[in-house]
């Protein structure tokens, strides 16, 4: 048994040594000094507090975009909508950080995080009502979604709740008691971490212990074993989707809450994309997503200081990535294949 | 008003011409038994090799045949890793697609000092079809599109013909329904697959080339705009039945244009840019009712 | 810290920096280097300071993630002195946060303004750049003379992204075509994206066959895809920010510029004059031909001399405050 | 010690072949087979003894791990199935190899459309149903080259697998097991159609574990056990008895009988029951407490839309379904099984386990509802617990950590898992659809054993089952279904294995 932990250490170790150093090919072909590159990265991203402050809070949307791939994925249903799920949860939670005030700093961002929850479950229920009733193709459905949906948060904040001050289209900052601290001074870093944090933890445990997340793995494994065995699997897959769409909805309202305080235009670069990416490298396992949305965050970190110091474009950090998602895929298909069936 | 039809017409036919091309492409593979979701990053490739080819050599052909070469390359990396490897074909498809996005704008500024457009007269535009008969209504709304435009169609029917009439279409539908069908009868599935592969990159290859060398004359960053996974999502809702899919790509054509069309200050640019989205969304839901009615009354 | 021990501190910091070592400037940009805007136009200005003067500098692209914009600024102002932020109001807050953890470096808003105490604002009035345009295009409608010129009397605006900035565009140039003949008729239309000239040109396309043949666009590289309209359907277009006449030949009658370049070139030349003053704003506008129409020399073989003279007219009396145009942006 | 009487030359020549799988699962220990041309050669063995394993291997879909394998005395490498069909060896899958959505025609000549393909790649279908019609007719067989074959019936399907490999003109016919979804009287059939090859030359290796079939047709018989050869014999050097002790390893009693704790009392019972656009009509029938009621029939016969509507997963048009008085005509599967109903499905990949978790998550299920699992999270240690009971009680072997996944049991033991798991609950009517198909002899005694002990206590099982030998041993009374309707009633002990299968094949009708 110990040897064989051990056994996949040293493949695992290996694999990284590999994709190391195909990276350290990239850079020397875009005419950089591969270990003061990595040098580099490593200390942008890790190098100080301030920086490493940074990689979290960079793990925040990446995480729980993540996890609104994974949680309705071991129910065997897609959700590639969390980009314009965590759109309209950014607008919900801006929305209300502008318009109402509950009195207590407390109640006001629970409540806007409550509603950017809603915002993106409401956009997932579509695709998994029309999944379960008329079996329509969910990967189609979220995927125009997205579509829909950043136009019509464009449409929001160009029109009815423009800042109109502002020569970019974005709503007005929202009120001081609904926006989430910083705890260091110089760091956007707040406590929106350790909340993304706990909700992929919770899901962890739900998925694990509880009965619910038990019947979403069987569902998601053998949907008709399941309804032989009296789950109600169009019930879980429908409620695994709307888990998702909340899931990614809260990663847009801790985004508003916690740093952008508003929201804008651009406000995401493709995060619900780069969560389908992480979600599918880590096979679903939570505790694997937050080791990747590490990753995938010290690379983008650290990347804007590779790019202070040397002549690399910054292009090369989404290289780096694909590189990385290509070879692990394959790397895990082969100790698979090596480690048995 | 003769005008604004024309203005539909001929818009519709430019924004499905890409479309229906990548979705020919795509079909190929799905048939194979592969969702190909790295349609963007083929189509993108092949816009840009379309550009740098054609600029060097001063060929559009050339300029088509070389963006085909790095959408083929590129199919084939994809369909290694999802067919051989057995890998999930979201996390190869994205990354391909950033792979793409991050490489052209890379070249891009290499090969041209600073910039992430690339444009320049010496760049040799795919041909209309230069026929006149001197109708003037078949030489203007017949006889005046891209000759990728009637080579797209032809293929509609060549693709028919395969998939229906020839002992490759019959290997490529027995692919992806049951594999090993194919392999009892003596037929390598890599094999099928592998040309299936190689012919989405042709035509993904193709619709990238018609982008940039006929819709425009340049390269700019992520110039595909999405319409890879359009082109998905065309196949997704036809399931690779090419009249279907003629129809919807002319469809999401004509909404593309019917956007531009409606804009104006009754209705916000958002909506009449969402239309084609939405449009496709109750396509689908159009096919899945009507599957549903066949069902009943089976 | 009163004004005047800031300028004392400065002067000290400037002499240091002017006897001892280069002047570090960094830009952060909000998009990228290529955009045909505002981040090409800021690079052209720094490298033509750094020709003439003895200035270092570095350029940070955001790529429009907002979730780099802290970052890349605290890590331009941690090492650098004057920091360009292009354009500003992409930062709005991080410039705010930032700014305040670097008390003693100069920023410097691009394209609008902030009153934070170490931040030099430099507002743009675009919309008196596409007001002249607008004028430019409503004048040319009607000669018919010209080649590409046809008998209505249809003005076109095609935008990229729908955003408040384009709005701004669109605005000045609609004030511009009514000042010439307020009933006239303007088509504007949004492709959607900054990012796909193939819609750009479709979008050209849908407002020239609506009549018009005079096209103003602001639209990034999407306009890029106009500017090509032109040439293939034979009309006029308008280029934007730098001069686009270059592109499509015979086309472009002219394009309204605004000068990013100059105004980097111009408050690096003062940070190393000693003459930059913290919080103070420089308003760049057709008042100080920060923002113009290129009279080039295409403008001047297509467009007929009188039509020509008559938009510089209208130039005089915007720099004389006899025209107020009016933004869109409050 | 091969049999040398026919003096043919050898075919097929096996040496100390070996499987091995890269999780360290060893297939075939060390096989030796030797098939003489123009002989039909059965291969028995339990499931899971390597048979399909050895097959496939000949047929170029496996590769071995050493070993060598000779056809016609010369050493070959048979690295593809193009390969195996050049060298003139066709084989006939136990699982279906045929294309649902393609006609027969197209199944038949797919792999060797080259033949009717032009220049262009276009296929010339006309020539191809004239030569396809012409062979279904030198067969005999009833089928049109133009149907597709997702219309068929099974047993027609079944012809046209191997109308596919004949069509290719093999030398040398693997059949594995291919009676097996077929009824006697077609069994009967496909045995002399079997025994017509080889007159006309063929060489056949047959597989099956039904040894009446076995011993009918074949001149040699190997057996295999545990991946290894326990011997080669021709048929007159050895009797069925001695065949099936070999296969298991000792001794095995055929004779079975049904449970006799009989009540009078009805427990279950089905009236006037009707489903929408299906085949089931006006079906009526009931179930004694303590009985075993056999259903049999052809398989698509209905059977499987009985056993859906049973489940609740169609619901029916008209009609009533009661246990013990209570009405169960609309109710979900959930309420079925809380009223103590419980189901063995005839597909256990399909619906039965979900063969990817683990063999914990997969011992309780259904179980999990019940509060002594906790209300929201799963009591990890009663789940222990029970699954582990299920694995003692129904002998399931191969189970390393409750943890591994059911993917890693053989198929036997992934059956027992299932039948123990179904049978762990408050039972009071067990539906039960081919609970023993692919399933080795011990385990297949083991099921029955348990299904008897149910009715112990005055619970009872309906049995869908297309083996009659099942049917006829342990049931009380049997029904016959043909196209939807109960056509006949049958009473233990007055079984008669022709009468039945006439009723099953509509030759005789009530």
């Amino acid at each position: 048994m110990f040897s064989n932990t051990l056994k996949k250490i040293t493949i695992w170790v290996f694999f990284i040594l590999i994709i190391l150093a195909v990276w350290a090919v990239i850079i020397a072909i875009s005419g950089e000094n591969p270990f003061s590159a990595f040098g580099y990265i490593l200390e942008g991203s890790l190098g100080d507090t301030g920086y490493f402050l940074s990689t979290l809070n960079k793990m925040v949307p990446i995480m729980l975009t993540a996890l609104a791939v994974a949680i309705p994925s071991w129910a065997g249903i897609w959700n590639i909508g969390g980009e314009g799920q965590l759109l309209l949860g950014g607008f919900g939670a801006a929305l209300i950080g502008f318009s109402i005030n509950l009195g207590s700093s407390f109640l006001n961002i629970l409540f806007a995080l409550i509603v950017s929850a809603l915002f993106g479950l409401v956009w997932a229920l579509w695709p998994g009502y029309l999944k379960i009733k008329l079996n329509v193709d969910e990967v189609v459905t979220t995927l125009m979604g997205n579509y829909i949906a950043s136009y019509f948060v464009l449409f929001l904040i160009n029109y009815p709740f423009r800042d109109h001050s502002s020569p970019m289209a974005q709503t007005k900052y929202i009120d001081s008691s609904f926006q989430i601290p910083y705890m260091f001074r110089g760091s956007q870093f707040s406590y929106t971490f350790f909340i993304a944090l706990g909700v992929v933890f919770i899901f962890y445990f739900i998925i694990r212990k509880f009965k619910f997340g038990y019947e979403i793995r069987m569902t998601g494994s053998n949907p008709d074993f399941s309804k032989m065995s009296g789950i109600k699997t169009k019930k879980i897959k429908l409620v695994s989707m709307l888990m998702g769409g909340a899931v990614a909805g809260l990663a847009g309202g801790l985004l508003v809450l916690g740093m952008n305080h508003r929201m804008m235009q651009s406000f995401s670069p493709g995060f619900g994309f780069t969560g389908l990416l992480v979600c599918l490298l880590a096979f679903n396992n939570p505790i694997l997503i937050v080791f990747i949305s590490f990753i995938f965050a010290m690379l983008q970190t650290g990347s804007v200081n590779l790019e202070l110091f040397s002549n690399v474009p910054a292009e090369i950090s989404g290289l780096l990535q694909a590189v990385m998602v290509l070879f692990v895929s394959a790397f895990k298909i082969i100790s698979m294949r090596k480690g048995g069936k | 008003m003769f005008d604004e039809i024309t203005t539909l017409y001929t818009t519709t036919i430019r924004m499905a011409t890409p479309i229906l091309l990548a979705s020919l492409g795509g079909a190929l593979t799905y048939y194979a038994g592969i969702v190909n979701v790295a349609m963007e990053g083929l189509m993108l490739i092949s816009a840009f090799f379309s550009v740098v080819f054609s600029f060097m050599t001063g060929n559009a052909f050339l300029g088509i045949l070389g963006g085909m070469a790095a959408s083929v390359i590129f199919s084939l990396i994809y369909t290694f890793f999802v067919s051989g490897l057995k890998a999930n074909n979201f996390a190869i498809g994205f990354a391909l697609n950033i792979l793409v996005s991050s490489l052209t704008i890379f070249l891009t500024r290499v090969m041209f000092v600073g910039q992430n457009v690339f444009n320049s007269p010496k760049i040799v535009a795919i041909p209309s079809l230069d026929i006149h008969t001197g109708i003037y209504f078949i030489d203007n709304y017949i006889l005046n599109f891209s000759v990728l435009t009637y080579v797209a169609i032809f293929l509609v029917f060549l693709f028919s013909f395969i998939i229906y009439k020839t002992t490759y279409g019959l290997h490529l539908r027995v692919c992806g329904e049951k594999p090993k069908a194919l392999v009892a009868g003596g037929i390598k599935v890599g094999y099928v697959q592998l040309i299936a592969s190689i012919l989405c990159g042709c035509l993904c290859g193709l619709a990238g080339s018609q982008l940039s060398l006929y819709n425009v004359r340049m390269f700019s960053r992520d110039m595909t705009g999405g319409r890879g996974f359009v082109a998905l999502a065309v196949i997704l809702i036809a399931r690779g039945k090419p009249k279907y899919m003629i129809l919807i790509s002319f469809l999401f054509g004509f909404f593309d244009s019917l956007s531009l069309k409606l804009q104006n200050q009754a209705i916000p640019p958002q909506f009449a840019l969402m239309l084609p989205y939405v449009m496709s969304v109750v396509v689908m839901l159009v096919f899945y009712l009507k599957d549903k009615k066949k069902l009943e009354t089976v | 810290m009163t004004k005047g021990k800031v300028l004392v501190f400065l002067v000290v910091i400037l002499l240091s920096v002017f006897s001892f070592a280069k002047l570090n400037v960094a830009i952060v940009a909000g998009d990228a280097i290529g955009d045909r805007g505002f981040t090409d136009m800021a690079y052209e200005g720094i490298q033509a300071a750094a020709q003439d003067f003895d200035v270092e500098y570095k350029i940070f692209e955001c790529h429009v993630d907002p979730s780099k914009y802290f970052d890349a600024l605290k890590a331009a102002a941690s090492r650098y002195d004057l920091i360009f932020v292009d354009p500003g109001y992409y930062f709005d807050k991080e410039l705010k946060e930032v700014s305040e953890l670097y008390p003693d470096k100069t920023f410097v808003y691009i394209d609008g303004g902030s009153d934070l105490p170490n931040v030099v604002s430099v507002p743009f009035k675009q919309n008196e750049g596409a007001f002249l345009a607008g004028c430019l295009a409503a004048l040319l409608t009607d000669k018919t003379a010209l080649e590409f010129i046809n008998d209505e009397y249809v003005v076109g605006f095609v935008g990229g992204a729908d955003m408040p900035v384009i709005r701004d565009y669109e605005a000045g140039f609609k004030q511009g075509v009514k000042y010439v003949d307020p009933e006239m008729e303007i088509v504007s239309k949004f492709a959607g994206t900054h990012y796909d000239p193939a819609k750009g040109k479709e979008t050209a396309y849908s407002v020239f066959n609506e009549g018009a043949d005079v096209i103003f666009q602001a639209a990034g590289p999407t306009g890029l895809g106009v500017l090509e309209a032109a040439k293939d359907y034979d009309f006029y277009a308008i280029g934007v920010d730098t001069d686009q006449a270059y592109l499509q030949p015979g086309s472009i009658v002219s394009s309204m510029l605004k000068r990013v370049d100059v105004a980097v070139y111009d408050i690096t030349k003062m940070a190393i004059d000693g003459t930059l003053e913290k919080g103070a704003t420089y308003i760049y506008g057709v008042a100080n031909d920060g923002i113009s129409l290129a009279y080039n020399d295409d403008m001047q073989s297509i467009v007929p001399y009188a039509t020509y003279v008559a938009v510089q007219d209208i130039q005089e009396k915007i720099k004389d405050g006899e025209i107020v145009v009016e933004s869109y942006i409050e | 010690m091969g049999p040398d009487f026919l003096g043919g030359a050898e075919v097929i020549t096996i040496k100390d072949l070996t499987k091995r799988y890269p999780n360290g699962f060893e297939a075939l220990k060390g096989v030796n087979l030797s098939v003489k041309k123009g002989e039909i050669h059965s291969i028995v063995g339990e499931n899971g003894a390597g048979k399909t394993t050895l097959m496939n291997i000949i047929f170029g879909l496996i590769k071995p791990t050493t070993g060598s394998i000779s056809v016609d005395d010369k050493e070959v490498n048979i690295s593809s199935t193009g390969k195996a069909i050049e060298m003139g060896i066709g084989m006939v899958h136990q699982h279906f190899m045929i294309v649902p959505n393609l006609s027969v025609m197209e199944n038949v000549v797919l792999g060797s459309e080259k033949d009717f393909t032009n220049f262009f790649g276009k296929i010339d279908y006309k020539s191809i149903k004239l030569k396809v019609g012409d062979l279904i007719k030198k067969l005999k067989l009833s089928l049109s080259p133009e149907d597709i074959v997702r219309d068929l019936p099974i047993g027609k399907q079944q012809l046209v697998e191997i109308l596919k490999v004949l069509y290719k003109g093999p030398e040398i016919i693997i059949l594995d097991e291919p009676t097996a979804v077929l009824v006697p009287t077609e069994v009967n059939d496909f045995l002399d159609f079997v025994i017509n090859l080889k007159n006309e030359g063929k060489t056949v290796i047959f597989i099956s574990h039904r040894l009446k079939e076995v011993f009918k047709i074949s001149d040699s018989i190997t057996v295999l056990r545990n991946g290894k050869t326990v011997g080669s014999y021709s048929k007159q050097d050895i009797t069925r008895d001695e065949v099936a002790n070999l296969m298991i390893g000792k001794k095995f009693d055929f004779n079975a009988t049904p449970p006799k704790n009989e009540k009078e009392e009805i427990l279950f019972s089905v009236d006037d029951l009707s489903l929408k656009g299906m085949m089931i009509k006006n079906i009526s029938f009931n179930i004694k407490k303590g009985e075993i009621l056999g259903v049999a029939g052809v398989e698509g016969n209905g059977q499987e839309d009985l056993f859906s509507v049973l489940t609740g997963d169609i619901l029916p048009e008209q009609g009533s379904v009661k246990l013990a008085d209570k009405e169960l005509n609309k109710s979900t599967i959930l309420e079925k099984r809380k009223a103590g109903i419980a189901y063995i499905t005839d597909d256990r990949i399909k619906n039965g386990l979900a063969i990817d978790r683990s063999i914990l998550e997969n011992g309780i299920a259904y179980h999990h509802k019940d509060q002594r699992f906790g209300k929201v999270l799963i009591n990890n240690k009663n789940s222990v617990k029970l699954v582990t009971g299920i694995v003692e009680d129904y002998d399931v072997r191969g189970v390393k950590n409750m943890k591994t996944p059911v993917s890693s049991l053989s198929g036997g033991n992934m059956q027992k898992l299932l039948v123990g798991r179904e049978l762990n609950n408050q039972v009071k009517l067990l539906i039960a659809s081919q609970p023993t198909s692919g399933v080795d002899i011990a385990a297949k005694a083991l099921i029955h054993d348990s299904f008897k002990e149910l009715t112990v206590e005055g619970n009872s099982v309906l049995l869908i089952s297309s083996d009659l030998d099942e049917l006829m041993s342990i049931s009380n009374r049997i029904i016959v279904l043909y196209r939807g309707k109960i056509v006949a009633e049958f009473k233990y002990p007055d079984y008669d294995i022709k009468e039945l299968s006439y009723y099953m094949t509509g030759l005789k009708e009530s």
